[in-house]
């Protein structure tokens, strides 16, 4: 549940961005009208250095529509109508444009696609808005846009912005907000002719990970740098600092990346550890199973396509009922018939596989599906500079972790965790005992589908949701409970984050194909040593 | 179509003896059979079932203008099913069964070199329609997707100039489109005088999709003060969450541009874009481009496939000039005999989509012109640059040793890779 | 159901550590050591699964060519004991020997089968899909390596000795039905059939006559009887009438070690006997 | 070569088997006759792509006898048998390869082209030799082989069994599928090998060739399936399928368990790899896919539909199977994996012995009354 709390945080500061369009930062003055239609007119054959002028003009004309001009340009909702030439907003809804004017927002209708040409800008245009928009938003009221400002500035910082910084400086309380400027100001500073401020600039270059801090500091100690040696002397040690402090950053950035990955085949092997290792199934669908999950997050923000932020949370149950009823279906359909048989029922089930499979293409066509991002689920969590933790990574660890655990209690507290068990350990008994193993056999199964649902869900956020999603995953996955010990949900759990951290520092020296094919070799090899695997199932009922 | 569905079911009765007689009743028919040899199962599906439908449209529209010669033309459809031997097996059905006139198909280069013996020695004719790595040109087959120089080179350009990249990320799938094309600009950029630290070569498996380290490392590599550019040759799949961690990183087109050669308009339609807008693309059309040859083209397709959400991509159009070319080049010889097409189909000129024309040349590549598109939000691309003339495609690569002496002439030298060096024509299948 | 039933991989944990040991020890049939009297040698045997003792300390000693029968309640040990000697479960401490030489414990099953220990399973176990024929002939002693098997024909005294022991088992006529169609009681004489085949040293009988008619049972006796001298028997069951018909010596497991040994009366008037069997 | 008199015997109660191998000498003959002599206007020519295609699916018979003997016999589900059929077709290719010397579009005498073009100064040592036919050839055996013994000696020793091994073969034919795929190997990658001219100085694109091929593979494969049945019918063959029913039993008469399967296994992966060399130079290519956990399964289900346990339902299944894949992907492509999936399903549930099941059961009452061997 913090995702949702992170989650609304993040549609504030969003929201907060969207609002500082309005903000009125200067007086119009009369002729600024006519000024702006006469520039705007050459935004629509301008070249793009020309457009780079007019938007320069715009940034100093302190209009307060030049705002909003340069933000819907930035948006790329600019667009001006072929047959009048009038530059208008556009907004798009489902099959036509709706047209608004661009200076006295009065509604001019709608259009078809073809009757409006969008007024092209390129990255180089993009940087420059951004950075208009930034300078004017230094005096923002929330802290997170400031410093999202300073950073625009800082990326590539020139003397006219300088002065902006030092005089933010003055009112900034915000911490993160004041190190970027600093660092921003002490970039200009090290370039100054004044030792003293140079030297102390460098100081405070060494305390930051800014990558451009890095980069400032490189220029100085590099041949035909600077002549002073106290000056190079203090630039190498500060860069020494940067460099020791990386480090560190980058083997922890190592182990998230190993966990995320871990994450992902624990979600993917979890369900399997049920079917697979407390029922003995080898259900060869479970991949499609998880592709079912990941549709259903596709239809789910087909069906509420305003409400993207929830749409996970409201796939996430559907995705497990959609996914388990299937499930269900396929033990009480086929399975129920094959056990004591696994080979028959590996088979069987890679039929199923193949028949979901096709199904999907042929209800959603062999293209692949766009599943949107929430807004809290993308862009990434600043420990600092030198280490960030993408959302969506983090949340997926949290979230297998949460299935994990509530896996973990369905099985040793709930009655059903009970009759599971008892019937794993000895059907006749149980049955004896008046448990229904049928409709236990049924519900385990479905368990573990639903979870694999869930995983799908999961997976949405990170790959394609396509026919083949499934296939990739299922192969793994089967390593990962082989490898953990069947019938041992611990050991999935280790057996699927060692694997995932394993494989991210193979990574780098043997690249990533390898990588995977020394891990399943691996496998290999260890299931031939520990046939039951990490964790083995003890006791003489394990004797078989 | 429907004759061969009952052709198969026969043949599934009589059994294989009986083809023989199957083939003959074929040929009965009056019409000029046109192969369409695109994956409709497998993994291709994605990619290529557009392109078969796009070729049923347009010979749906030869034979609304009446046909060719007089005849109808009647499209043989089969699926290879991504699978690549399955892929050599069909065409010689196509050719030497079904006796059709010319192949229209193919995606993976993988395909295309399992299709190419056999097209030879039946002296069949394959029109691919898929930008590809170059080092090959063949009497039967014609290229009419982008030669490297059509797409790579000029893409590098464009960053070297308006964008002002310094340091190059050149990162792909591992198979040879990738390989071929990085080994040309990494040659090209050294020419440049671009420093071998400022390069960075990364091959990443089919479908690869944990790019975690991977974009750090580029993060990484990209905040050493230089302008840094990611030159793409991704395929396909592994294009998604590639994209979406770049995103996550917050590594934004303004910062590190990524020009990708295999992301087009139906691949866009797989992925939430908003993340992506302003990373570019290098193709010889793009849906966006404004001109009267591609509206009408659109409209066409939409009116065809019914569905007016359905994109045009840079394949669908090398189809298009393909067809049209090979239309023109059999009424030029009045003939649908493969040589007599052969010798008439060079220096044919049809309109392509972008309101210009392509040439089909004598090393069976044709001009194109080359786009860059920055992506925008609503999947499509804004063209920011475009080459002033048309680019010939080379089907050898001066900027690889293996091959900068060899030349591909079908009018002049009879021959696909003859080297000027030895003087010799090698690696013919006839 | 248990999974790892299904994956048939059970005692693995033991396997792994044993088969290096397996491989360092050759062993050709009919060299073993009795001079000492006794041919199998288990002294302070104790097998635990996770706690529970199955064999506790168990010491026994079978003689060359006895008839030894072996009772005690459920969960005594009887065939845990017999896993012990037949290299299918390794003992966490303790000594198996077969004669003088032979270390059971570090020995594989084919190795101490091969050595002249054959065993009848509790649950009798054949080749279904084989003829009883068949089944006659994989068990018969013969060279049991791969390449020779794959060239092996069966000559005209393997194909006499084969018929006398379907005499032997009442089967004749069955031969060439597939074991899987035989009544449970034929099954039963099939598997001691196979026994005869392999003709070792030592015979472990588990519970030779369940599902047995009258007559069948009178039969086994015989048999059993008959073996014994040539060969050692030793008979795990429950039956006590059909102990008593048998018995020369019996001992009484229980909790995994010997809690009394003797002919039949001495062991049925000993009292620990007596209150372990109270009520049974 | 076995005399006529022993063929006879190692068919004896193998009416399955005596039925196929006649049809298949008689469909060969009449194939390659049909082929060659009879003009191609003629209503009696069969194509050379008819040939080529029955080609191909004898060498998918054959490998599907090569896994029935591992499956149906020793009750060990391999799912990564076509890693062994691709390994031998790579041999294959490999010779083909170096065949081609300087006609490669680069001229170069050493090196195939995809080498060229990686720069690639001199062949890689494990090409060396591949110019050889015979000791291609041999690697078509070894390679897999010796793969088989090395995975089968780990697996059996430390009695990895049931579903287990099926998933660490399904591992190992995916880590080799990664493997090719990758360009460093020197196998051309996912392009593989391809663009072969000639075989033994055959030019591979002539009929007779193709018709010589083909009839090498039905050769071949009555070959393998008259020593196959002698392994089935041998001693050798009831202790494998004593292990496959009651393992223990096996081990408590005196058999060294392991060492049946390890032997069944690596002859199985030798039969495979055959398999694999004449394919390849049938379809003209191979590359990594072929390794693909799919297509090893496919093959399972081939032998399933067949029937296992019996050798000739795996040639059966084999036929079929792919007899309804080429119908249905030119026919109906979207059906095709509909038809295969229910297959997997409709044949696991009600066809526990495949088609030759029901036949089958009538066989075992006619056993009974046979004399023992």
């Amino acid at each position: 549940m913090t995702s949702l709390l992170r989650g609304c945080l993040r549609a504030l500061t969003m929201l907060a961005l969207s609002l500082l369009c309005v903000l009125p930062t200067a007086w119009a003055e009369e002729n600024v009208g006519v000024d702006l239609m006469a520039q705007l007119q050459q935004f629509k054959d301008g070249s793009f250095d020309d457009k780079a002028r007019i938007v320069a003009a715009l940034e100093s004309s302190g209009d307060e529509r030049a705002i909003a001009i340069l933000k819907s340009l930035l948006a790329g909702v600019l667009y001006y109508r072929k047959d009048d030439e009038r530059v208008v907003i556009v907004k798009e809804s489902d099959d036509a444009y709706q047209l608004t004017d661009v200076l006295n927002g009065e509604s001019l209708g709608e259009a078809e696609r073809r009757d409006v040409k969008k007024i092209p800008i390129n990255n180089a245009l993009r940087g420059q808005l951004r950075g208009a928009l930034a300078r004017l938003s230094l005096s923002h009221k929330n802290p997170a846009v400031r410093l999202e400002a300073v950073k625009e500035i800082i990326k590539d910082i020139d003397a006219d912005s300088v002065p902006l910084l030092r005089e933010a400086l003055t009112k900034e309380t915000d911490d993160k907000v004041l190190e970027a400027m600093r660092t921003g100001v002490a970039m200009m500073d090290v370039g100054s002719d004044d030792k003293a401020v140079r030297l102390t600039a460098i100081e405070n270059l060494g305390d930051t990970l800014l990558p451009e801090a890095r980069q400032h500091l490189q220029a100085l100690v590099e041949p035909g740098g600077v002549s002073d040696a106290d000056i190079r002397f203090a630039a190498a040690q500060a860069l020494a600092q940067i460099e020791s402090r990386r480090q560190v950053y980058d083997f922890l950035e190592t182990v998230f990346f190993g966990l995320s990955l871990g994450s992902v085949l624990l979600l993917a092997a979890i369900g399997l550890a049920i079917t697979f290792g407390v029922m003995g199934v080898i259900n060869m669908a479970h991949g499609e199973l998880m592709m079912l999950g990941a549709y259903t997050t596709y239809v789910v923000q087909l069906l509420m396509p305003n409400h993207i932020e929830y749409s996970l949370l409201v796939a996430v149950p559907a995705a497990f009922l959609v996914a388990g009823l299937t499930g269900i279906a396929i033990e009480r359909g086929v399975i129920r018939f094959l056990y004591g048989r696994p080979l028959e029922t590996l088979l069987a089930t890679f039929g199923i596989s193949l028949l979901l499979q096709q199904a999907v293409r042929s209800v959603f066509s062999p293209l692949n599906r766009s599943v949107e991002t929430p807004a809290w689920m993308s862009g990434s969590l600043e420990i600092n500079s030198a280490l960030a933790l993408t959302y969506n990574r983090l949340y997926i660890i949290l979230f297998s972790l949460l299935v994990f655990v509530a896996l973990l209690l369905i099985l040793k507290k709930t009655s059903l965790g009970l009759q599971v068990r008892a019937v794993a350990q000895n059907r006749d008994m149980a049955r004896a005992m008046g448990i229904r193993t049928q409709w236990v056999d049924a519900l385990t199964f479905g368990l573990g589908s639903g979870i694999a649902g869930v995983a799908g869900v999961a997976l949405s956020q990170l790959t394609n949701v396509g026919p083949n999603l499934g296939q990739a995953y299922i192969i793994d996955s089967f390593m990962v409970v082989v490898f953990g010990g069947v019938g041992n949900l611990w050991g999935t759990l280790v057996g699927a984050l060692s694997l995932g951290v394993v494989n991210k520092f193979l990574e780098p020296w043997s690249g990533a194909v390898l990588a995977k094919i020394l891990v399943l070799i691996f496998i290999i090899l260890f299931i031939q040593k520990r046939p039951r695997g990490l964790f083995p199932q003890k006791g003489r009922a394990a004797e078989g | 179509m429907n004759s061969r569905k009952q052709i198969s079911t026969l043949r599934c009765i009589v059994g294989a003896v009986a083809l023989g007689m199957m083939s003959q009743w074929v040929q009965a028919a009056d019409t000029i059979k046109v192969g369409i040899l695109h994956s409709l199962s497998g993994t291709m599906a994605i990619s290529e079932t557009t392109l078969k439908d796009t070729m049923l449209m347009l010979i749906d529209e030869q034979n609304k203008k009446g046909g060719l010669l007089g005849k109808k033309l009647e499209a043989v459809v089969v699926d290879p099913a991504s699978n690549w031997p399955l892929f050599a097996e069909k065409t010689r059905e196509l050719i030497s069964k079904d006796k059709v006139a010319a192949i229209f198909g193919c995606w993976t280069s993988v395909s295309r070199k399992s299709v190419l013996p056999v097209v030879e020695e039946l002296n069949g004719l394959l029109f691919y329609p898929v930008q590809y790595e170059g080092e090959e040109s063949s009497k039967n087959v014609f290229y009419t997707g982008a030669a490297p120089n059509q797409q790579a080179i000029p893409a590098v350009d464009y960053l070297m100039k308006d964008v002002g990249a310094k340091r190059w990320v050149l990162a792909g799938t591992d198979y040879v489109y990738p390989r071929t094309t990085n080994k040309i600009l990494e040659a090209y950029l050294k020419a440049k005088g671009v420093k071998s630290e400022d390069i960075m070569i990364n091959y990443t498996p089919f479908g690869h999709s944990d790019w975690q380290s991977i974009v750090s490392d580029i993060k990484k590599f990209g905040s050493q003060g230089k302008k840094t550019a990611v030159v793409s040759t991704i395929n396909g799949d592994a294009n998604v969450p590639f994209y979406k961690e770049l995103a996550n990183q917050g590594i934004s087109a303004a910062d590190i541009p990524v020009v990708a050669f295999s992301v087009g308009e139906e691949e866009l339609s797989g992925i939430d874009t908003k993340p992506l807008v302003g990373h570019l693309a290098a193709w010889n059309y793009f849906m966006s481009v404004d001109a009267k040859e591609n509206d009408a083209f659109i409209k066409q397709w939409h009116a065809f496939i019914k569905d007016k959400k359905r994109v045009t991509n840079d394949p669908m159009e090398a189809h298009y000039i393909g067809f049209n070319m090979w239309v023109k080049a059999v009424e030029k010889a009045k003939s649908t005999d493969t040589n007599k097409v052969v010798d008439a189909i060079v220096g044919v000129k049809v309109p392509n989509l972008t309101g210009g024309t392509a040439e089909m040349l004598p090393n069976h590549h044709i001009t194109k012109p080359v786009l860059i598109g920055e992506i925008q939000d609503d999947g499509q691309f804004e063209v920011v640059s475009k080459t002033d003339k048309l680019v010939p495609g080379d089907a050898w690569s001066d900027f690889l040793p293996g091959s900068k002496d060899i030349e591909a002439d079908w009018v002049k030298l009879k021959c696909g890779n003859y080297n000027t060096k030895t003087k010799k024509c090698s690696g013919q299948n006839f | 159901m248990n999974p790892l039933k299904l994956f048939g991989n059970g005692r693995r944990r033991e396997r792994s550590r044993d088969s290096a040991g397996a491989q360092r020890h050759t062993v050709t049939s009919g060299e073993v050591d009795v001079s000492h009297g006794p041919i199998l040698y288990l002294e302070n045997v104790t097998v635990s699964f996770d706690g529970f003792k199955a064999l506790n300390e168990l010491t026994l000693y079978i003689d060359d060519g006895e008839l030894r029968c072996i009772i005690g309640p459920n969960g005594a040990g009887k065939t845990t004991m017999m896993d012990v000697i037949t290299g299918k479960t390794r003992p966490d401490s303790g000594t198996a020997f077969f004669g003088q030489t032979m270390d059971l414990t570090r020995m594989s099953e084919y190795e101490i089968a091969s050595a002249g220990i054959g065993r009848k399973f509790q649950k009798p176990t054949v080749f279904p899909r084989h003829t009883v024929f068949e089944n006659l002939e994989l068990a018969m002693r013969a060279d049991k390596r791969v390449w020779p098997s794959l060239w092996a024909r069966l000559d005209g005294e393997q194909r006499d000795r084969i018929a006398e022991v379907l005499e032997t088992v009442m089967l004749s006529d069955q031969q060439t039905l597939r074991a899987a169609e035989l009544s449970h009681g034929q099954k039963q004489w099939l598997e001691i059939g196979m026994l005869l085949m392999q003709d070792p040293r030592v015979l472990l009988v588990d519970e030779p006559i369940a599902g047995m008619t009258h007559q069948e049972t009178e039969h086994t006796a015989e048999l059993l009887i008959s073996l014994a001298g040539s060969r050692s028997v030793v008979v795990v069951e429950h039956d006590m009438a059909f102990v008593r018909s048998i018995a020369r010596k019996v001992t009484v497991l229980h909790e995994g070690h010997v809690l009394a040994e003797g002919n039949m009366d001495e062991v049925q008037n000993h009292p620990s006997v007596i209150e372990v069997y109270l009520g049974s | 070569m076995p005399n006529k008199g022993l063929l006879l015997r190692i068919l004896e109660h193998d009416t399955g088997g005596k039925i196929f191998l006649s049809l298949l000498a008689v469909a060969a003959v009449l194939v390659s006759v049909l082929n060659l002599t009879v003009p191609e206007a003629s209503a009696l020519h069969v194509s050379t792509y008819t040939v080529t295609l029955l080609g191909k699916y004898l060498c998918y018979a054959l490998l599907a006898v090569a896994l029935d003997l591992v499956w149906g016999y020793c009750g060990i589900l391999s799912l990564g048998h076509a890693a062994f059929f691709a390994l031998g077709g790579y041999c294959m290719g490999m010779y083909l390869m170096r065949q081609i010397g300087e006609r490669g579009v680069y001229g170069n005498p050493e090196l195939p082209d995809f080498m060229v073009f990686l720069n690639w100064t001199e062949l890689p040592w494990y090409w060396f030799g591949f110019d050889q036919f015979w000791f291609a050839m041999l690697m078509v055996v070894l390679v897999p082989g010796v793969l088989a013994l090395v995975f089968g000696w780990f697996a059996f020793r430390s009695r990895v069994t049931g579903v287990y091994l099926s998933i660490i073969t399904q591992a190992l034919t995916f880590a080799l599928m990664l493997a090719f795929f990758r360009n460093e190997m020197g196998f051309g990658g996912n392009n593989g090998l391809t663009d072969f001219k000639e075989i033994l100085g055959f030019n591979l694109q002539s009929d007779a060739t193709r018709v010589g091929l083909f009839l090498m593979s039905a050769l071949t494969l009555a070959v393998a399936y008259f020593v196959a049945r002698y392994v089935v019918n041998s001693k050798l063959g009831r202790v494998v399928v004593a292990v496959r029913d009651a393992e223990d039993r096996a081990r408590f008469i005196g058999y060294k368990v392991e060492s049946f399967k390890l032997w069944i296994f690596v002859f199985s992966a030798m039969l495979a790899g055959i398999a694999g060399a004449l394919y390849v130079p049938q379809v003209g290519i191979i590359n990594p896919s072929e390794f693909s956990p799919l297509n090893s399964i496919e093959l399972v289900v081939w032998v399933a539909v067949g029937g296992r346990g019996t050798l000739y339902g795996a040639l059966l299944g084999a036929l079929l199977v792919n007899f309804a894949k080429t119908y249905f992907t030119g026919a109906l492509p979207e059906v095709w994996l509909f038809a295969l999936g229910a297959l997997f399903v409709v044949v696991t549930l009600f066809l526990p012995h495949g088609l030759v099941g029901l036949l089958k059961r009538r066989r075992k009452k006619a056993a009974l009354k046979e004399a023992p061997t």
